[in-house]
């Protein structure tokens, strides 16, 4: 059956890409706000067409691409990522490119891609939309042409997708070669009924997979890319890289790894389990060296990606019950680490904007300078670090507690100790921004509104869903309800 | 007749000197090339698994196609980007494109 | 039987000519290289007959890319100076032992697994209507996306590496 | 109802008047000093109520009073009620009033209306005058709680606040240095006795379920408490009595605690606070009696301390620090009678020793104050002349002290020494009868050299003249009561005023000691003093110090124990500064380096470590970048290999 | 609304207060710094009123939870359950009491910081927001409420610490923040492992006491998570060996942080080991009290001797908190009724002395800005009213009668003689100790002769002194007539699971 108004808000989506590309280049005089402005009712656009799918029964194009509640989380996650990024971006590309259409069609169509990887339920349309999204990125970590950064941060993440890329695909290549097929439900089914001399073949598929996943979400050791790219690229690139392009990965993964290989848990869990422990590891150490603000973010991040991947263990460690509870926990951490991470972007591109400094040490004496910047980072790191009022408290507490399964207690027990060292490093943070006095001759300085009612919008989301979290907790268990509605008969087979 | 395996044995060779390659390899554009191998590799495979166990849905060459338009785009993608590193450093040594670190 | 000795032939060739991509001193050599084994590859999906993409193979690879490859070795070289440079990097005995590692264990898994559904252990000839069924009806909406990845790597390549003033 | 039930108002009279005192006294005039004597002089008055009440209705019991009574025929008024509860844990506050405690209720009072009216002669013009009247009056309510108190936990209570108060006083002087060190080392030394009674309470309570002094009394006399553990919480329990009343190892503080302004040494560390040890280990004595060897214990530190101190007392030059020697060495006596299992010797030698000892100390303040803080003997001499009430009193004293027949200390000293032949026989005697002998001899030895002879300072003795009334006043009662106290041991005596049997069956209960004269040992006493007063006066006459120092060339090495005093404060010196400080100094090292640098920074430390190892892998290399795939690739497919087999 | 639950919405105002009082300085511009503090002392003495009213209101009878007040807040989603998380707030006997302390301490605290004016405004919002994790904690029936306010208690602390501390604030705070959230990092294990095995799918804290008294949590399991709970909760009671923030928080931290902190916040982790320890896991207490046991004792001697050779003031008090929460940790590891309401008692009786302590101090170091022992002398004379409340502080510091530091020190001895009477015995030393390093600082700062360096010092200001007489009032109420305070905690310790009887 094809059914192509389930493609709407994408359509709605390239065609405001489109249109935003082809206004520059008909236009080339456009002010870059209003293509700013433009690209912030796309999305806004985008959510509302997403909207009208909330709690649609089956909507399947082909087996191929499956719009539930699930996809629409992340269609709606997506729009407000692209919309704040575009917000944020506003004032830093218009000081800095030439030309911008092409950055914020470039926003919408990682969007896209970030869409039909969580809607996706066939590993080549998966691929595809990683590629799309991944594309998109590679261009928008170089966009800044002249920046030798920008282009080094480019290339190494592009040779290094490349070549992450080859090691999916020849994972994938493998369960084929088990299964015939590339659907979801038909490599469930096949890997349901595979004989045991597959396994040499299906342990490497799947590890390879891992490798290859793993590196989009940068899962050590597979991270290295990330902290570089995150340095190099624009600022609100950094954002973007550092929310919608994980949180891309882990859709995609929920959706392959709750389907399609569930069934062999048995055979990738614990490496699941072994690169969190070391994903968190390496990022929080690493972060505590760090004197690079966007560096730093990256490591934490890392750190973060860690944590998440507790929950794709405790989907392979836990009965399905647990996967669903994980789950859901899971969507409901990434809104809240999507929230603050933004919101601290927001701030660090205020400052940079300001100050032309991403260092640390450049937050010098900010409670001074400008308090309520000083205050959105402090909520944000706060919010990262799993302290109470905000976000981080409730959905790690979330995450962690319902993945907690007999088998993972001590990942758990890692992830709690590695959020306690994090927050070494926040407080690093903290220190200069509080601690110390700014440097000579800062004064005071007011912040552009705009960027400023956004900080506090995040801040209140971050808040909200720290002190609040049932009715977003409540949302995110229906955006992974169909997840398992779909893989329960082969669960309850298992 | 020539076994299925000959031919995954063949695609992991070239695998695995695409892997030698990108990890060897000091020139930009050679990594890329090095990656093209990989990529090859892996679509020999996809073909091979579909003409021996999936003569009926082809799914394997359908991925193939997709996987030699991918990486193509790749390549013209990432080989812009090499051109602008080179322009903004003047070097496609990737052992040289190392500011960012650490 | 011919089919076995020409399978070999080419096998032969693709691993040379593929080793010569990566173990060439010669950058221009490497990709020469690398067409023949684009080349012997496409020979390869008409042994096991398919042909449309052993043409496709011939043309996207052997021609667009490699071109692009070369295109891209000449706006790049080095002056005088850059050609003295080792083309490996220090890591290269690590790489060797990694590239053999990752060639044990597919090698390994190649062999060791008895593939499913290997019935009759040859392969099936596979109809240029076939794939172009499978193509568009069943994969439509990845084709529609792959497009769209296609302009978006157009659209990137020209933004980066078009001339602005300041270059 | 009789006042006797309410006898803690006795008490709580003197608490809000130093409540009162400490808030508004530096508003009152003249510091409020009225009040604090109108404080101790109603408890006075009430004391002689409670004495009359009392008296009164033992009078009721029969009529007549007879010989040997059985022990629950005394009376012994008991007032309390519940204080807290902790589930079945239950708390009672009350007092307590039996002879011991109308007797203490008599020296306390007494004393403490003394001291205080002597105080507004002696300490006129001092600054924080009220304050001084103020923490009396704490003192003197703490005191009599401390007597009244019905069980352990109200004892302890008032036990540690006489000590705060002691602490305050003898840190009067704050301004001084060495006033501050031994108010500091009274607190402390008590503060180590302290912690062993607490222990001992808290076993008792626990073994018997109760802190009710006669219910623990009763539980350890009808063996419901372990032997082994009565012995050592009873140990337990002596040590906050050797601490308080300054034995022997203990007794460093006291001769310390003469920094304080003397009408404190007077009230507290000669008459009541000092003897809280005795009391306590009187009123404990039925349990201490069934508690192993604690009698034999009790004596012997009694008569350690008596002998010690009495040659400690011998060198010593420092008016106060003679009489703070004596002090401890009789309260050695009155352990000794306690430990013979003669109670009532001890709290007659209390009551007497408490009169005459007070006397001597205001005598002493009253010639400290007549020559503006002098009081090194070196410094005096011949004040008799100028200051003759205070002499004569202080002569009497004197007397007293070295138990010269009729005076109140022959009296008491010959009933210790009496109750050391009853019990143990010889050798405890000759040792108690020697320490008697210093007794008088350094007594003689204090007056010779400060009131009679030449002035050896021409300069102070011109300045020193007569104290006003106010405070030869009470030296001139405490006089005659160290004359006439003695007296009511006879049964003549008691009857003619109110309480038959004279002091000795007063006191206690159980073994009611009826009181003859053993004129053999009567005239060993006499000789006693005698020998003492005369050796002294030999050696002293005429202010000559002649004779003392051939005996200290003749044997320098005792002579060096006793001026050094034995080098007991030298020996806790050194156990602190090596000991105790040198542990904590170590201790310190331990928690910065060891818990501290290496524990909590280290971990941290190595976590910082550890991270700036891990970032030199990130070379920003690509080949590098992805050797690091490769590698977990390569990892991963080995082990899912390994661990699938 | 019956009479419970309005009591329950005094409860709700009483937590609500701080965060409001934080959320309505929010708003208030910086350069409006009386304004600012008559919102905090308002707030403050709101606070005292209720925390009183609660206090009064106890009903002994009752001895269990009162003043109940439920919200369903997250339910009937994910790993949830019926009452997943419920706002249930209410008090027991041992919270009512520490209420009161809160109460007391942020009161005596808040007007102390008056004359705090370097940004007053972030001070006091971050001053609230502790307190208001304080109330919320002790006020908390609800595991992930519970949890949710000890954090939020913990966090301010290091901005409070190093922006307003001083000496070596940012080791202090940092080193402070870290132990402290290391330790709720064990608890936060702890919660995860108890909640998984409760398998009820709710944080409800009486859902879970019943569930443990269902037999729910294995021996192996208590045993195996109780020393997650008392060690996580332990840090932040300064239990031996992870006491070490202690003396060097409190000597960075300024003077209102240092009250609170000391005086109200380490109960915190006491309160935690009853909480989640004894009442959560009875077996594993069982199990693990005699390790307990020795550890308290050895904080409680090993504070006292360390504190015996500091020179700085607050280390003092530093180490002096460290042996009287051994004392606290003691009375806990008893598990006999006398012992624990000791334990109780002495973290209000602690509370309130170190508060008095801290607050003296500043109030010296605020002016003379040294608070090395030997640079005084003689302080007697210039300053006598701090003198006597710092003596009085100092003695019921060293456990006088009269005093409340006596009144809990006797009950936690008599409980550990009743159970462990060797180890009552070693601890006892710590008692002679404190008078030592107490006496000892009294004789070189208060005594002896002046330094006229210090002939301008002025003594307590109103404000100051209005502080130390409510803290000093409470600490003379408990030493004299504690039978409120016994009948309120022990009607609840009493009940604990695995608490006996002293016959």
């Amino acid at each position: 059956m094809r059914d192509y108004t389930i493609f709407i808000p994408e359509f709605v989506a390239a065609g405001g890409a489109v249109l935003i590309i082809a206004l520059e280049l008909i236009w080339p005089r456009i002010r870059r706000d209003i293509l700013a402005t433009l690209t912030v009712l796309v999305s806004l656009g985008w959510i509302g067409a997403s909207l009208a799918y909330i709690g649609m029964g089956d909507n399947n194009f082909q087996g191929l691409i499956q719009v539930d509640n699930f996809t629409t989380f992340f269609r709606i996650l997506a729009g407000g990522i692209i919309a704040v990024v575009a917000i944020m971006s506003a004032t830093y590309m218009r000081d800095r490119a030439k030309t911008a259409s092409e950055y914020y069609g470039l926003l919408l169509v990682a969007g896209i891609g970030m869409v039909y990887m969580a809607a996706a339920r066939e590993l080549i349309t998966a691929y595809i939309s990683l590629e799309l999204l991944s594309f998109s990125l590679y261009i928008l970590v170089g966009y800044l042409k002249r920046d030798a950064l920008s282009s080094e941060a480019s290339l190494k993440y592009i040779l290094l997708g490349a070549f992450s890329s080859a090691f999916l695909l020849y994972g994938i290549s493998l369960i084929y070669g088990i299964t015939q097929t590339t659907y979801y439900d038909g490599i469930a089914d096949a890997l349901l009924a595979r004989s045991g001399d597959t396994d040499a073949a299906a342990v490497v598929g799947f590890m390879l997979i891992l490798t290859g996943v793993g590196f989009k979400v940068s899962a050590a050791p597979f991270h290295m890319w990330a902290p570089d790219a995150y340095e190099g690229a624009p600022i609100p690139i950094t954002a973007f890289l550092s929310t919608l392009s994980k949180a891309a990965g882990f859709a995609l993964i929920l959706r392959l790894f709750t389907s399609a290989i569930q069934v062999d848990a048995v055979e990738w869990r614990w490496a699941v389990a072994l690169l969190s422990a070391a994903t968190m590891v390496v990022g929080n150490l690493m972060a505590i060296q760090q004197t690079n603000l966007k560096r730093l973010v990256a490591y934490s991040s890392i750190g973060q990606v860690g944590y998440m991947l507790v929950v794709v263990a405790a989907i392979g460690y836990g009965d399905p019950e647990v996967g669903r509870d994980a789950s859901s926990a899971l969507l409901l951490h990434i809104v809240g680490y999507v929230v603050s991470t933004l919101a601290l972007f927001t701030a660090i591109t205020a400052i940079y904007n300001r100050t032309g400094d991403d260092s640390i040490p450049g937050l010098r004496g900010l409670a001074e300078t400008q308090p309520f910047l000083a205050l959105v980072i402090v909520v944000s790191l706060f919010s990262f670090a799993g302290l109470p009022f905000f976000a981080g408290f409730a959905t790690k507490l979330f995450m962690f507690q319902s993945s907690t399964t007999d088998g993972l207690l001590w990942l758990i027990a890692l992830a709690v100790v590695n959020s306690f060292v994090s927050l070494y490093y926040y407080l690093m943070i903290l220190r200069q921004m509080y601690l110390f006095d700014p440097p000579e001759g800062a004064a005071r300085w007011r912040l552009n509104p705009v960027m400023w009612c956004m900080g506090a919008a995040l801040i209140g989301a971050t808040i909200a869903i720290g002190v609040y979290p049932g009715p977003f907790f409540e949302a995110a268990a229906h955006a992974t309800e169909p997840l398992y509605q779909q893989g329960a008969d082969l669960l309850v087979q298992r | 007749m020539v076994p299925l395996e000959n031919y995954l044995v063949l695609s992991a060779i070239l695998f695995s000197l695409g892997v030698y390659g990108v990890l060897a390899r000091r020139n930009a554009v050679l990594v890329l090339m090095s990656v093209e191998l990989m990529l090859n590799a892996v679509s020999m495979n996809f073909i091979a698994f579909s003409a021996y166990l999936d003569p009926s849905r082809i799914t394997g060459v359908i991925f193939a196609v997709f996987i030699i338009t991918v990486a193509a785009a790749e390549v013209g993608l990432a080989l812009a980007i090499v051109i602008r590193l080179f322009r903004n450093r003047a070097t496609v040594n990737v052992d040289e494109a190392a500011i960012l670190k650490w | 039987m011919a089919t076995e000795v020409l399978w070999w032939i080419f096998a032969v060739a693709i691993v040379g000519v593929s080793a010569g991509v990566v173990f060439s001193r010669s950058v221009i050599h490497s990709a020469i290289f690398l067409i023949l084994s684009m080349v012997g590859v496409g020979a390869m999906y008409l042994l096991l007959m398919v042909e449309f993409l052993a043409i496709v193979q011939l043309l996207i690879y052997g021609g667009a890319v490699t071109v692009l490859i070369l295109l891209a070795l000449m706006l790049t070289r080095m002056g005088a100076g850059g050609a003295a440079q080792k083309v490996d990097g220090p890591q290269m005995p690590f790489a060797l032992l990694a590239g053999g590692g990752i060639l044990a264990i597919l090698v390994g898994v190649a062999v060791s697994t008895s593939w499913p559904g290997d019935v009759d252990d040859q392969p099936t000839g596979i109809s240029i209507e076939l794939i172009s069924e499978k193509l568009f009806q069943d994969f439509g909406a990845p084709f529609v996306i792959a497009s769209a990845l296609l302009l978006v790597a157009l659209v990137g390549a020209i933004i980066l590496a078009r001339q602005e003033d300041a270059d | 109802m009789t006042i006797t039930e309410h006898a803690y108002l006795l008490a709580a009279i003197p608490a809000g008047m130093f409540l009162l005192l400490a808030l508004l006294g530096r508003y009152l005039p003249r510091g409020g000093d009225y009040l604090g004597v109108l404080a101790t002089g109603t408890s006075f008055g009430l004391m002689i109520a409670v004495v009359a009440n009392y008296v009164q209705n033992r009078g009721g019991l029969g009529g007549a009073f007879q010989h040997g009574l059985e022990a629950q025929e005394f009376p012994a008024w008991t007032n309390s009620i519940e204080w807290s509860t902790v589930g079945d844990f239950v708390l009672r506050m009350g007092i307590y009033v039996d002879p011991i405690t109308v007797l203490m209720l008599g020296v306390i009072t007494t004393v403490a209306l003394m001291v205080n009216i002597f105080s507004i002669g002696y300490m006129k013009g001092e600054p924080r005058y009220y304050w001084f009247f103020a923490v009396l009056q704490l003192f003197v309510a703490s005191m009599l709680m401390l007597v009244l108190a019905d069980n352990l936990l109200l004892l302890l209570i008032s036990w540690e606040l006489v000590g705060v108060c002691s602490f305050l006083l003898i840190g009067f002087y704050w301004e001084k240095r060495s006033a501050t060190e031994a108010a500091k080392k009274a607190f402390i030394t008590t503060r180590v006795g302290d912690v062993g009674l607490f222990i001992g309470v808290v076993l008792l309570g626990k073994a018997a379920g109760t802190f009710n002094i006669q219910d623990v009394i009763h539980a350890a006399q009808e063996g419901h408490i372990g032997s082994t553990y009565l012995f050592v919480s009873m140990m337990f329990l002596f040590l906050g009595a050797m601490g308080k009343s300054a034995q022997v190892p203990f007794h460093v503080w006291l001769p310390d605690a003469m920094e304080g302004p003397t009408p404190v040494s007077a009230l507290i560390h000669a008459a009541t606070m000092v003897v809280a040890g005795v009391y306590l280990t009187a009123r404990m004595l039925p349990a201490f009696e069934v508690a192993g060897d604690m009698m034999l214990i009790i004596t012997l530190v009694g008569l350690v301390t008596a002998l010690l101190t009495g040659f400690i007392a011998l060198a010593q030059t420092d008016i106060k620090k003679v009489l703070a020697y004596s002090t401890v060495g009789q309260l050695g006596f009155m352990f000794v009678a306690l430990g013979s299992g003669a109670p009532e010797a001890a709290m007659f030698h209390l009551m007497t020793h408490a009169f005459f000892k007070a006397l001597l100390f205001l005598g002493s303040g009253s010639v400290i104050h007549a020559t503006h803080h002098h009081q090194e003997m070196d410094e005096l001499g011949g004040l008799w002349k100028k200051m003759p009430i205070t002499a004569t009193t202080f002569l009497i004293g004197s007397l007293a002290l070295a138990g010269v027949f009729p005076l109140a200390g022959f009296w008491s000293k010959d009933e210790i020494l009496h109750s050391t032949l009853d019990w143990g026989g010889g050798w405890a005697f000759i040792l108690l009868a020697f320490a008697a002998v210093l007794t008088a001899f350094y007594t003689t030895r204090l007056f010779v050299r400060t009131f009679l002879g030449k002035p050896k300072d021409q300069h102070i003795y011109e300045h020193t003249h007569e104290s006003s009334f106010v405070m030869t006043g009470p030296l001139l009662f405490l006089c005659l009561l160290a004359i006439v106290s003695g007296f009511v041991v006879f049964q003549d005596v008691g009857k003619a005023i109110g309480f038959p049997g004279g002091i000795t069956e007063f006191i206690f209960v159980e073994h009611p000691h009826v009181f003859h004269i053993d004129w053999a040992l009567a005239g060993t006493s006499i000789a006693i003093g005698v020998i003492g007063i005369f050796s002294a006066g030999w050696m002293y006459w005429g202010g000559s110090t002649v004779r003392s120092t051939k005996l200290a060339e003749w044997q320098p090495g005792l002579y060096d124990m006793i001026t050094n005093k034995f080098y007991f404060d030298e020996m806790y010196q050194y156990g602190i500064d090596r000991g105790l400080l040198g542990f904590s100094f170590i201790v310190s090292w331990f928690d910065r380096y060891v818990v501290n640098d290496t524990g909590v920074d280290g971990s941290a430390q190595i976590t910082k470590y550890s991270g700036s190892v891990l970032k030199y892998a990130q070379t920003g290399k690509v080949p590098n970048y992805a050797m690091g795939v490769a590698i977990g690739v390569i990892t991963l497919a080995v082990v899912g290999l390994a661990v699938r087999g | 609304m019956d009479y419970d639950e309005a009591q329950g919405y005094v409860v709700l105002s009483t937590l609500c207060m701080p965060l409001l009082a934080a959320l309505i300085i929010l708003f208030i511009p910086g350069s409006k710094k009386m304004a600012i503090r008559y919102v905090s002392l308002i707030a403050a003495t709101a606070m005292l009123g209720l925390s009183i009213y609660i206090f009064t209101a106890y009903q002994v009878a009752g001895a269990g939870i009162q003043m109940e007040l439920q919200w369903p807040w997250v339910e009937n989603v994910g790993f949830l359950g019926e009452d997943g998380i419920t706002l249930h707030l209410g008090v027991d006997g041992i919270s009512a009491l520490l209420v009161l302390l809160n109460g007391i301490v942020s009161f005596a605290a808040t007007i102390v910081s008056w004359k705090i004016d370097f940004r007053p405004k972030d001070f006091f919002i971050l001053f609230w927001v502790l307190v208001g994790g304080v109330y919320g904690t002790f006020f908390s029936f609800d595991l992930f409420f519970w949890f949710f306010f000890y954090e939020l208690a913990v966090v301010p602390l290091y901005l409070l610490i190093g922006v307003w501390g001083s000496t070596r604030k940012e080791y202090g705070a940092m080193k402070l923040t870290l132990m402290l959230v290391g330790g709720s990092v064990l608890i936060w294990i702890g919660i995860f492992a108890v909640f998984h095995e409760a398998n009820i799918g709710t944080f409800s804290l009486p859902a879970l006491y019943e569930a443990a008294e269902n037999g729910a949590f294995s021996t192996n399991f208590q045993r195996t998570f109780f020393p997650f709970f008392v060690v996580g909760c332990g840090v932040l009671a300064a239990l031996w060996p992870f006491h070490t923030w202690s003396p060097d928080g409190h000597m960075s931290a300024p003077t209102a942080v240092s009250m609170v902190h000391a005086g109200v916040l380490m109960k915190l982790g006491a309160f935690g080991i009853i909480r989640l320890g004894i009442q959560l896991l009875p077996e594993g207490a069982a199990f693990w009290m005699p390790g307990l046991m020795v550890l308290g004792v050895i904080g409680a001697v090993y504070g006292a001797t360390a504190a015996l050779t500091q020179r700085d003031f607050k280390l003092i008090s530093g180490y002096s908190s460290v042996s009287h929460m051994g004392y606290v940790i003691m009375g806990l590891a008893t598990m006999n009724d006398v012992g624990v309401t000791g334990a109780v008692l002495q973290m209000f009786s602690h509370g309130v002395m170190t508060a008095l302590v801290f607050l003296l101090i500043g109030a010296l170091y605020d002016q003379a800005h040294t608070r090395d022992l030997k640079d005084y002398g003689g302080i007697a004379k210039i300053m006598p009213a701090w003198v006597v409340f710092y003596t009085v502080a100092g003695l019921a510091n060293v456990g006088l009668p009269g005093l409340s530091g006596f009144t809990a020190e006797f009950h936690i001895f008599v409980g550990t003689f009743h159970s462990y009477p060797l180890f009552g015995g070693l601890a006892i030393f710590a008692a002679a100790l404190a008078a030592g390093y107490m006496l000892r600082m009294f004789s070189i700062v208060f005594f002896g002769p002046t330094n006229p360096r210090w002939a301008d010092l002025k003594d307590l200001r109103p404000l100051e002194a209005m502080g130390a007489v409510t803290l000093l009032a409470a600490i003379v109420l408990m030493g004299v007539w504690w039978a409120p305070f016994t009948d309120r905690v022990a009607a609840t310790v009493t009940h604990l699971p695995g608490v006996i009887g002293i016959a």
